[in-house]
């Protein structure tokens, strides 16, 4: 087993995916607070925008073969009610707080981040992959001279770490390019791929979908980004056991986030975090 | 998630199942009547997450569940062996609320969660309900009717074909009986033709109305907030969060 | 039940996707002559090139969950060997027939179809999306104006029936659309997603992911696309049962393409076909 | 692919089961020794393809299969109780050749083929192999030797550490025995070093070796062309069609 350790981009190398572990709440029904240390080197927040979002009507979220598709439509309470309600806990639990932050515009953005300086918060990460809304999210993705422009507005804000969460879909390649050159510190690759389930052979339910069943496409992103671009990437994809952990290492990640396998078991994670380490002797 | 053993998987109908869990006095110290646990029996990520069901009753270190089998999850499920094991959550979603003076209404395994509830009830620790309402398609179809029977609860059973009780549709029975005596509340479970039905009727008659309801879940725990039921104020609850149960007069069923 | 059938692009509106079925010389162990016709509306061969193809080296093909990844590479007979010894028995089948080309330049894919002129072959799929070998295959999809060129140049040398088969990756939307603009009489929506396993924790296979796991990512594509052409659309990706089928049709497919399901149980197709004729009352 | 009910399961070794399955006798006439068939025991994509099996023991209208417990198809295969059904494909890939003045060597459920071959070898419609070598890592591994004791053929049993039979490596065994009496012919099944070694053996010995190979198959019938195995020649053949058994000589080792 080749040795990672000197490569992780952040220790444990873990970290929970925006949007499937709330705010929180329930993390410590499930861990102790040591626990989470132990395991996660970063927790990212659920997707936050400038003023509340409701989300999108029912149905939400289905089932897909080994996989989900959802669209929750980025619900959150708000830059304010998040800082004000849910951020002094997180940062209680002494693991980097990453902010995944929603805007439409490069000026919400940069709003945002304006938002979180002095907080205590460790880096942002830059949403520009959601399929689930009408504006901004994964249009973003699809213009890598706008992300260029939209990662140098953040920079000039923001100097904590900041990582730009990449859609699998559109000019990839150029956007985590993009990305690279206008100093972001890391690339996440990478969100939901947009998909459609119909559902009781009437409703039609059009999300992003995650889990198992995307992870060999998103491994093979990360590969190949991995050979193009030097800031670390972060891998993001149908994480289900330390194999897929390992997988991702072999094919250049830096560190992973783990999603749909939180939903699936909170405490898998622990288990994965608990066998890497014993892998690596660590 | 954590491994049990099975001590019982039965048919109790068509369809229908009766699964016991040994999982332990720690375990069912913290259950509460209304609570559901999350199972998986399959090594495989199709299907990829635990269902939930109800539980349906509890004894010493033992937990039951009762099921119907509806697709694939369901179809591992039931081909299961005692002395196998499954993977269970800890017990999930809120109880039912204590209600004064009140009648509980089930359609088909709606009924599951009411068993739990009528043992707590027995026991002191919950209201004892006044009547229990229990309507199924056919009288085959009416699980575990004998041991609904065990309890002090008078027992209404109704089928749609008259095979069995009274016969008739749920709300046909109730809109009858209920406008003599009058009860504080209603507490229903099933499928949700029945429950947009009873609360009508809820309405109609003036009676507070508890629907018990469904979505897929994802999580079961406040994480994905994919198990969302649209209220009449515009908002959103989620199943997991707030329910499973819910006063009938905050949901708006058109959107649901 | 809405009724379809008026829409259908053929009838049955089944076909064996390509590379799935080898070239037919198992296909009668599994259906008699009579079960094929009632089964299938069009056989579309394996990717047929000017000189035979060894294809490429073990390992070809692995699972990922609840899909498959192949690299098989376009093995392959060749066009001479291909007519003189399984063309016949295929033409025999008096199901229609497509060949599926495959060709590193616009000139092969013109000289291929010239040597199905008069061959009884009621069609060409042109495999513009393979993603298994170095040049041409996917190569093509990311060039709209070049496929534009391609259709144009075979449509000049053939009056059958012209399919393309689109990578799902890449300006798939400006693919099908210069598919339309230049003569194409379908889209088939769409071949494998570039994936990628981890073999044993070392070998690393880089190939086309199909079958359940990508269903709702293809499903989207044929409902988007269904949306912007007007050419008739034929859906392929993770079909494994009869309401796999009706899902394509709601969303906006003529026809569909039966793959990895093949490979799963060669029969699954002739159970599918008997399902939706009851459903359809045909 | 056609349900067909399982009538066995049962543990043979650590690890190690035998299933049997009432095939019908139609089915059985079609099997041949070498052949192998695939099963499916889940409804669910995940595993998505039937695993493969060759055939180790034919009776009436009953097929066995020997089998090892590798991952999720395996597993759910083992845990399937007799009564249930499993998906059963027609017997598919070539017969063992029919060889001349031969030995067959087995490590661990390579084994598993070898007896249908001896079945048919007693009934005459076979060469009947001079011996038959058979290697594990310890003897309890050695699944189904009592079986294999039952045929005239003199049974060899080795074991690295020793514990049942012979201590060694099949290879090392060999190398002495065959020193003295040559064969004519070796057949040989179980893992690829395995393999590898003995078909060196046979290259030194001047002794024409036949293996039985393993790739991951997804069809199993020509259709995918998946299931390459390099040629010296620089072709390739594939399992599934001119396989499983090749003539040792002919494969390429090191491209596998
Ligand atoms: C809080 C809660 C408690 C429950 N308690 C019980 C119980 O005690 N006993 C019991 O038998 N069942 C109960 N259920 C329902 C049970 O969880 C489902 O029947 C089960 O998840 C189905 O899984 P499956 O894999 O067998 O079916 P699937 O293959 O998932 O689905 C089969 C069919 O049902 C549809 N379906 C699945 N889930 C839902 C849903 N939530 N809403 C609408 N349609 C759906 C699917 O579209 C499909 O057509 C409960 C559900 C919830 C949310
Ligand atoms: C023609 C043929 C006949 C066979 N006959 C028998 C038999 O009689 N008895 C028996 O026990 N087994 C036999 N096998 C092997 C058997 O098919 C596999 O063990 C089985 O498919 C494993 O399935 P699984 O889902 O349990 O494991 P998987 O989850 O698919 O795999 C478990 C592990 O094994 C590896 N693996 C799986 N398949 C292969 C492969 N083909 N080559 C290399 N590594 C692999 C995987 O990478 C993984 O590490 C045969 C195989 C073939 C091709
Ligand atoms: C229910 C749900 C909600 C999500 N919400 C967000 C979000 O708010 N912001 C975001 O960037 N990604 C969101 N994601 C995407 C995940 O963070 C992750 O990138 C994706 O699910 C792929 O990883 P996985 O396969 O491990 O789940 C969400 C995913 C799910 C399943
Ligand atoms: C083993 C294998 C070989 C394939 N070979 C070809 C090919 O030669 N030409 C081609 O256009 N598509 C080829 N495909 C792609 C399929 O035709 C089909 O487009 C794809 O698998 C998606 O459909 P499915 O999910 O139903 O398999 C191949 C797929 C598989 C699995
Ligand atoms: S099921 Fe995930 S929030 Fe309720
Ligand atoms: S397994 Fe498909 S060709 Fe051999």
């Amino acid at each position: 087993m080749k040795d990672y350790s000197r490569n992780f981009l952040f220790y444990p190398p873990l970290a929970l995916a925006s949007g499937t572990w709330g705010l929180g709440e329930n993390l410590f029904k499930y861990y102790s607070p040591a626990e989470v240390k132990e395991t996660f080197g970063v927790l990212v927040t659920k997707g936050i925008s400038l003023k509340p979002r409701i989300g999108n009507l029912p149905p939400r979220i289905w089932e897909t073969p080994c996989g989900l598709i959802n669209s929750i439509g980025l619900a959150n309470p708000g830059v304010k009610e998040f800082k004000k309600i849910f951020l002094t806990g997180l940062l209680k639990t002494e693991v980097k707080i990453f902010v995944n932050l929603y805007g439409e515009e490069i000026e919400d953005f940069v709003a945002l981040a304006e938002e979180f300086k002095g907080t205590g918060v460790s880096g942002l990460e830059l949403n520009i992959s959601c399929p689930n809304v009408k504006k901004g999210g994964i249009a973003f993705a699809s213009q890598p001279e706008v992300v260029k422009e939209l990662v140098k507005e953040v920079r000039k804000v923001w100097e904590g770490s900041l990582w730009v969460k990449l859609s699998p879909v559109g000019p990839v390649l150029d956007v985590a390019k993009a990305c690279e050159s206008s100093g972001a510190d890391a690339i996440v690759c990478a969100n939901t791929y947009p998909g459609l389930v119909v559902i009781e052979g009437e409703k039609v339910l059009k999300g992003g979908v995650s889990g198992p069943a995307i992870k060999p496409l998103t491994l093979r992103l990360v590969y190949e980004l991995s050979r193009e671009v030097s800031i670390p990437i972060v891998g993001c994809g149908g994480i289900a056991s330390a194999k897929d952990v390992l997988d991702y290492f072999v094919c250049g990640a830096k560190a992973v986030e783990i999603g749909t396998a939180f939903l699936i078991d909170p405490e898998l994670a622990k288990k994965i975090a608990k066998e890497l380490k014993e892998k690596w002797d660590m | 998630m954590q491994k049990v053993k099975i001590i019982l998987n039965k048919k109790e109908a068509p369809g229908i199942f009766l699964m016991g869990l040994d999982v332990g006095k720690e375990y069912t110290k913290k259950c509460s009547p209304g609570q559901f646990v999350r199972l998986k029996a399959w090594d495989s990520f199709d299907p990829l997450v635990p269902r939930p069901f109800t539980i349906h009753a509890v004894k010493d270190e033992r937990l039951y569940i009762l099921y119907q089998v509806r697709g694939k999850g369901t179809r591992f499920l039931c081909r299961m062996e005692p002395g196998e094991e499954v993977e269970i959550s800890p017990p999930m979603g809120n109880a039912f609320p204590q209600l004064k003076d009140y009648v509980l209404c089930a359609g088909g395994v709606g009924s599951a969660g009411f068993g739990f509830l009528l043992q707590e009830a027995e026991r002191g620790s919950y209201p004892l309900p006044k009547k229990f309402y229990y309507a199924a398609r056919t009288g085959e179809l009416l699980a575990r009717a004998q041991f609904f029977q065990n309890f002090s609860v008078p027992l209404a059973l109704i089928t749609e074909d008259g095979s069995l009780g009274k016969k008739g549709l749920i709300t046909d029975v109730l809109k009858e009986e209920l406008k003599e005596e009058r009860p504080g509340a209603i507490l229903a479970c099933g499928p949700l033709p029945m429950l947009k039905a009873v609360a009508k009727l809820g309405e109609e008659l003036g009676i507070k109305v508890h629907v018990v309801l469904e979505t897929f879940l994802a999580c079961g725990e406040g994480f994905c907030m994919g198990c969302v039921i649209p209220l009449k104020n515009g908002k959103y609850a989620y199943l997991c969060k707030t329910g499973p149960t819910f006063p009938a007069e905050e949901i708006d069923f058109e959107r649901l």
